[in-house]
């Protein structure tokens, strides 16, 4: 199949923040240790949280299950290493609340060997047998969102897929994970593919790389197999080009209707290490102990795309890459959505595409002052679903909510950070609409 | 884990921010307009640089008086109201008495933006408040119009800008007419050349279009200025002017002619743009440029006034509001649902 | 107690009813009624008083053939009748300022006419007279009229002064004064009379703080 | 008297002497209903209409007051035959047309004795305007106070959200605002001549 | 009270009493109006005569009483007397030996604010306006309305060319110059800084004039006593 490498299409609006991937993208993934004792959070994924099928005091073996979901948007956990089940208790996770999780203490001296399961041929396996498999293997959208894959390929009534994309862009600053696994796990990915095209039953799949990763677009392109209706397609750089409906708009053109999904129109959108996962594990039944992240940021001595377990403390993670200067502020995912963590106690998660620690120095650089709104007017031309954040942010400061949604679709906004980013008065957009869309939520409910 | 603190920052996303802050961008304003000012005081000499400095401060003062009267921490710190007060020295006639340039300074910062809660919710262009304010209080001192390259225009001062507070001033030099007051009342009209370069009568800063494009275009190229305004502006202005010449040469001034004469580069450029008073989006900007060269051009050609960009960017101003309501961008997804739902 | 109190005005003469509609409820700056007549005659003082004199006089009129009709008028038609009185005293004080002086009436203009749409009327006749007696009511719209003269006179004067340089026509200025021909003009208008709502609001805030300040100090001597 | 053109009538009565911000006439709605562009409208629209009734009215009573010479009702008559054609038009649209009710209905009472009404009515008849040249003025007159009432709107609904400070907030700040609306208004003069 | 509301407003309406109610202040107001009316009647014609004369005789120096003439509609003058219903009324001035001063015209035109009000004084002798008064003007104060008192700009009246030509028409129309710029005797010095106002004038002048002078020329007869 032919690779469209002329990356001219994107979606309009969007922003440019400094990439600052030079420092991890040459880098190849490696293998992390295991930490003394690993957290296992119970709810990584969007949905209910998954019930525990071990005691307290268990030996488990790495892969082995440890805990099943519970109902159809809940997905499987899997142990990141050999082990014993210390307690079953609350701990803290990235959002700041604190969550039912699993402790769990690796054996000293415990193995990489990986217990098989029953697998699933792709060749023989029917779509619904694939979609459990993926909810058994513990599979979550592995780009940040953490929602779970299989619920997204479940076709409803009367609908249906014709494209399949396989997500490669990532746009945040400073992440190279997903382009270190299109370089070093292509077979992987392809296979995922052959898994997803059966499932969503759709004729195509393209896989969607923005135009600062040339190599592993050309890579991809090279290892497509003649038999599958695969593409490789380039797109601008642009923030945030990696959001599914910017993706689905660069791509085809389609637009997802407000407050719908790409389902409806005709598309599924994969995380690209998503679908590498899903061609690793299923094949062998398989679930989910460990995923890539990329460790970066000024603050980071050994800066690198490591592969670490689910459920190693943030602690740990840091103490072995190493820390360099005054570290003010982390986060999980990249800067432009990434989460702060205000304790390094938290667990790395399925969700947690990357850690970036800044520095004195980074923080320093963002004013302090709040200017009241200038309507410059640059956040309206930065959203990239063509929102009026300015109206909405001087509406949320006056708490006037309901206006924000009714009038100005404050419900179509998905955080993606570009209005605060360029707003020079410095104004928190972002969060005052996360607040009001709480208080609105929790007003309806 | 030493170099941890103890307290690690918890802001939320994005974390990163592109580095462009407010002050930034009126600062840069402020570059902009210092060319034009300096043309201004090599036009008229003495007597505009002094008449800049009092409306530049007198803005300043008030604001800074007006903030610490409301128990409000001062704000002259951000250079919003420098700009004001340049701008709107850079409207006034040369030789306007200094009482009443500090009057309309006044103006310009109590009602024009002090009254409406400060810098961002200034719904009028406060400079453009305050000269309508004194074109009104004092129409004759607005419409006499100083000489430009008078000799010795550097070591002497107007006889009237030294005029006595609240006192009428004296005029004993002789006056210059603007380009446009000759067109419009003697059907006089001047020289392309001296318009684009400036060789003409006129408030301090809108004689010269070469300055104040180029200080648009600096703008514009970091985007701080919309270049939407000015530029549905002029090719407004030039198709109506350039429609309504063919018909009848002898009444309408031709498009070069309109586009260079009084304030509407000043205005097209540095004042319809105030961030603040404008529409948001960018169709609402181009209605709105077209909104103030219709009413221009109408007051103009058919009004009695001379001039009437002034006015036609505050109304302009008054109406932005409307215009952003009618051209709300389409949020994403919207249109596609609406046609599924039908 | 509080039935004696509701009693008064029914049958005493109260020299509050006077008194409340200079100050308290001053039609102009407190209840802002009657807005039309005041942004639009006061470029002068002389015009100012004329006005409010003719206003104060219809008010007056009204007032008394409203409370004294009290009893007779049917609920239904009042408004009616109202009208029709307020226009027949507007139409006489009309030709009366026009014996008086024709340069007056021209200043005023329509004006004159247009104190029959003047809301303190209405709202007196409405609000008051109707229910109180003839005594009270006269007191009542005595009071709202130079109340209301009051408000005018305010406007006029500071108009007057800065616009023209002179006070009820007489210079107040040495030649060659500049007047600011703004505050003659509508635009003057609006920004007088926001100006002195903004000082009543001013002297409002000031005397809370005040009133806050004594009941804080003075708590310990009670 | 009475020869100007009809597009100056309309201008005049529009624009350079608009009725709200030039003659004060209907500042009482003009502060009351201008908060909100939805009520602004409504008003402004019910305002025009109610101008166009009253003039041909005025016309009519004049006629006839020419006709018996009797001057001296103008004022007494103008009232109450304005007051009185707008109830029966409020009867008339409340039975026949509910939705135009709806929308202009609780305005039109109000209306009656709105200054601007009776100001339309005895400034036509002052400048001795004939029929058509009345009605141009009425839809002149109504379309200015709708312009003035909704720009208002417009710059008050910006405003709730603003920073303003509590000693300007409510009716000094309206009457500050229509004081440079009248200033930018002034621009207008002589167009149309 | 409580009671007696109730029963107010629960009892139907009286027509009668409501009827009876209107008639009687309908009366009282009727009777009180054209009272006043009656009253004031006189003082105010005398005065609006007066006010009228001491214009006409403003702008014909030297005119010591004044006769009114009606235009007639096959364009003619008759005198007239009594109240004007719409007729176009021109006034003439004679001096104290009766003889014919000249002729004052009112005349309308629009001007910066609104409709201008003038009257003007003409004398056949002259062939000249030689006189003008603002009646009704809403010129900008300071500005506009110096065409009514500025002495400099009212000098142009006293002696300004419409001298007819051979064929009955207005030789030189009026126009405006700039301050300083006079020539002609058919010129308008302009007031600096409202010369739009001053356009004004001259405008109107030039229409009223270039419209009646040639009729005035035509009946001068009919004015002489």
């Amino acid at each position: 199949m032919q690779a469209r490498l002329n990356a001219k299409r994107s979606f309009r609006h969007g922003v440019h923040p400094p990439e600052q991937k030079e420092a991890t993208n040459r880098q190849a993934i490696r293998q992390f240790p295991f930490a003394p004792v690993m957290v296992i959070p119970l709810s990584q994924h969007i949905g209910k949280p998954a019930r525990a099928v071990v005691r307290e005091g268990q030996e488990v073996l790495r892969g082995q299950l440890l805990a099943e979901p519970d109902g159809f948007v809940s997905v499987a956990m899997h142990a990141p290493a050999a082990g014993v089940v210390k307690r079953i208790a609350l701990a803290p996770y990235a959002n700041g609340k604190m969550v039912e999780s699993i402790y769990l203490q690796p054996f000293p001296g415990a193995g990489q060997e990986v217990i098989e399961g029953r697998p699933v041929d792709v060749e023989t396996a029917t779509p619904d047998e694939i979609i459990l498999a993926i909810q058994q293997a513990g599979i979550v959208g592995l780009g940040g969102a953490a929602f779970p894959t299989h619920v997204k390929l479940k076709v409803p009534e009367g609908k249906s897929i014709d494209t399949l994309i396989i997500n490669g862009v990532e746009c945040e600053p400073y992440l190279t994970t997903d382009h270190r696994v299109m370089l070093e796990q292509i077979d992987d990915i392809l296979m995922g593919i052959r898994y997803l095209l059966k499932v969503s039953g759709a004729g195509r799949a393209i896989i969607g790389i923005e135009a600062n990763k040339p190599d592993a677009a050309a890579a991809l392109s090279a290892a497509v197999p003649a038999d599958l209706p695969v593409t490789v397609e380039m797109v601008k750089v642009k923030y945030p080009q990696g959001a599914e409906k910017m993706l689905i708009t660069a791509l085809l053109g389609r637009e997802v209707p407000s407050g719908g999904l790409p389902i409806d129109v005709q598309v599924v959108c994969i995380n690209v290490a998503t679908t590498a996962e899903i061609g690793r594990l299923l094949p062998h039944g398989r679930g989910i102990q460990e995923r890539v992240i990329t460790i970066t940021g000024p603050g980071v001595k050994r800066k690198g795309n490591y592969l670490i377990p689910i459920g190693t403390p943030l602690r740990f993670a840091l103490e072995e890459v190493g820390l360099a200067g005054n570290v003010t502020r982390v986060f999980l995912g990249g800067p432009m959505m990434g989460q702060a963590v205000s304790s390094l106690d938290v667990p790395i998660a399925k969700g947690t595409s990357g850690v970036v620690v800044f520095t004195d120095e980074e923080t320093a650089q963002i004013p302090q002052k709040v200017y009241p709104c200038i309507k410059c007017a640059y956040c309206v031309d930065a959203c990239p679903i063509f929102l009026n954040p300015s109206r909405m942010g001087i509406l949320a400061k006056s708490g006037r909510y309901e206006e924000m949604a009714e009038d100005y679709h404050l419900m179509d906004c998905f955080e993606c950070g570009s209005c605060s980013y360029v707003c020079p008065s410095n104004i928190p957009l972002v969060q005052y609409f996360r607040l009001a869309k709480g208080i609105l939520r929790e007003k309806k409910g | 884990m030493s170099k941890i603190n103890k307290t690690l920052e918890i802001r939320t996303s994005p974390h990163i921010v592109r580095g462009l802050s407010t002050d930034d961008i009126m600062r840069n304003v402020v570059w902009a307009l210092l060319p034009v000012a300096g043309f201004a005081v090599y036009t008229f000499g003495l007597t505009a640089l002094v008449m800049l400095s009092v409306a530049t401060l007198s803005c300043v003062l008030s604001e800074h008086i007006l903030c610490r009267l409301n128990g409000r921490e001062s704000t002259i710190g951000d250079w919003s109201i420098t700009i004001t007060g340049l701008l709107y020295g850079l409207t006034l006639p040369p030789g306007l008495p200094l009482w009443m340039v500090a009057v309309g300074g006044f103006i310009a910062v109590g009602l024009g933006k002090f009254l409406f809660g400060g810098l961002g919710y200034n719904v009028f262009n406060p400079a453009l408040v305050g000269r309508a304010f004194l074109q009104a209080a004092f129409p004759v001192a607005m419409t006499t119009w100083h000489p430009a390259f008078a000799d010795g225009r550097f070591f002497s001062l107007d006889g009237a800008t030294l005029t006595v507070p609240f006192m009428e001033p004296v005029y004993t030099a002789v006056t210059g007419a603007t380009p446009l007051a000759a067109m419009k009342f003697a059907q006089q009209p001047t020289a392309a050349y001296d318009l684009v370069f400036g060789f003409t009568s006129g408030s301090a800063g809108e004689t010269s279009a070469l300055f104040i494009l180029a200080g648009g275009a600096y703008l514009a190229v970091r985007n701080m200025l919309n270049w939407r305004i000015p530029a549905a502006i002029f090719a407004t202005v030039a198709l109506l002017s350039g429609i309504l010449h063919a018909i009848d040469p002898q009444h309408y001034a031709g498009p070069m002619f309109m586009l260079f004469s009084g304030g509407l580069m000043l205005g097209a450029v540095f004042m319809a743009t105030d961030m603040v008073a404008t529409p948001l989006t960018n169709r609402g900007v181009i209605i709105y440029g077209v909104l103030i060269a219709v009413l221009t051009v109408m007051i103009r050609y058919w009004g009695g006034l001379p001039e009437g960009v002034m006015y036609a960017i505050l109304f302009a101003n008054a109406a932005s509001r409307h215009i952003d309501r009618l051209v709300q961008p389409r949020v994403y997804g919207t249109l596609k649902q609406a046609k599924r739902g039908s | 107690m509080a039935n004696d109190l509701f009693k008064m005005p029914e049958t005493a003469v109260s020299t509050d009813e006077f008194i409340k509609g200079l100050w308290r409820e001053n039609p102009v700056f407190v209840q802002v009624l009657g807005m039309c007549p005041v942004l639009a005659v006061t470029n002068s003082g002389i015009n100012a008083i004329a006005m409010g004199l003719a206003t104060t006089f219809v008010l007056v009129m009204s007032n008394i053939l409203v409370s004294s009709l009290r009893k007779v008028i049917p609920k239904q038609v009042r408004i009616a009748t109202y009208i029709l009185i307020i226009a027949t005293f507007v139409t006489v004080v009309e030709y009366l300022i026009q014996a008086i002086s024709l340069d007056l009436h021209k200043a005023l203009g329509a004006f004159i006419s247009l104190i029959v749409v003047n809301c303190v009327i209405l709202g007196r006749a409405e609000a008051f007279a109707s229910k109180n007696t003839l005594a009270n009511s006269f007191l009542d719209g005595l009071g709202m009229g130079l109340g209301f003269t009051f408000a005018l006179l305010c406007l006029g004067v500071v108009r007057e002064i800065l616009g023209s340089g002179t006070i009820f026509g007489i210079g107040l200025f040495p030649d060659g004064f500049q007047s600011w021909v703004v505050m003659i003009l509508p635009g003057g208008g609006f920004f007088t009379m926001g100006a002195w709502l903004l000082f009543f609001n001013w002297l409002k805030e000031r005397n809370k703080k005040r009133e806050a300040a004594l009941s804080e100090s003075g708590t310990g001597v009670k | 008297m009475g020869n100007e053109s009809l597009s100056f009538i309309f201008l005049n009565a529009a624009l350079i002497n608009n009725f709200v911000l030039a003659y004060f006439l209907g500042i009482c709605p003009f502060l009351g209903v201008s908060g909100k562009l939805e009520t602004a409208t409504r008003m402004g629209g019910a305002v025009t209409f109610v101008m166009l009734i009253s003039s041909t009215c005025a016309y009519g009573i004049h006629q006839l007051l020419v006709a018996v010479d009797a001057p001296f009702l103008q004022l007494i008559s103008y009232i109450v035959v304005i007051a009185s054609t707008v109830q029966l038009v409020e009867m008339f649209i409340k039975k026949f047309s509910p939705s135009l009710f709806r929308a202009l209905g609780i305005f039109l009472p109000l209306i009656t004795t709105n200054c601007a009404i009776l100001g339309l009515a005895l400034f036509q008849t002052n400048k001795g305007y004939n029929f058509a040249q009345s009605l141009v003025y009425a839809l002149g007159a109504g379309i200015g106070f709708t312009l003035a009432l909704v720009l208002m709107a417009g710059l008050r609904e910006e405003l709730e959200l603003a920073e303003v400070p509590n000693l300007v907030k409510g009716t000094a700040l309206t009457l500050m605002l229509a004081g440079i609306l009248s200033l930018t208004f002034m621009g207008f003069a002589g167009l149309g001549g | 009270m409580n009671q007696i509301d109730l029963k107010q407003l629960t009892a139907p309406p009286n027509s009668w009493h409501m009827l009876r109610t209107l008639a009687g202040v309908g009366i009282f107001c009727s009777l009180l109006i054209v009272a006043t009316y009656q009253a004031t009647l006189p003082v105010i014609t005398t005065k609006k005569l007066e006010k009228l004369q001491e214009a006409v005789f403003n702008v014909l120096p030297g005119a010591a009483s004044k006769a009114n003439f009606r235009l007639t509609p096959d364009g003619r003058f008759e005198p007239f007397e009594g109240t004007p219903k719409g007729e176009t009324l021109v006034y003439a001035g004679y001096d104290r030996q009766g003889k014919l001063v000249g002729i004052a015209l009112e005349a309308y035109g629009q001007g910066f604010q609104d409709v201008l009000h003038i009257i003007y004084g003409y004398s056949p002798e002259k062939q000249a306006v030689v006189g003008i008064q603002v009646l009704e003007s809403k010129e900008t104060p300071g500005l506009g309305d110096k065409i009514e008192k500025d002495p400099a700009f009212l000098a142009n009246f006293e002696a300004l060319d419409v001298s007819l030509s051979g064929d009955g028409q207005i030789q030189n129309a009026i126009t405006a110059v700039k301050k300083g710029e006079k020539q002609q005797p058919y010129e308008i010095e302009c007031i600096t800084g409202a010369t739009i106002s001053s356009k004004a004038i001259t405008a109107i002048l030039q229409k009223s004039t270039g419209e009646f002078i040639p009729m005035l020329m035509k009946n001068l007869a009919t004015f002489e006593k």
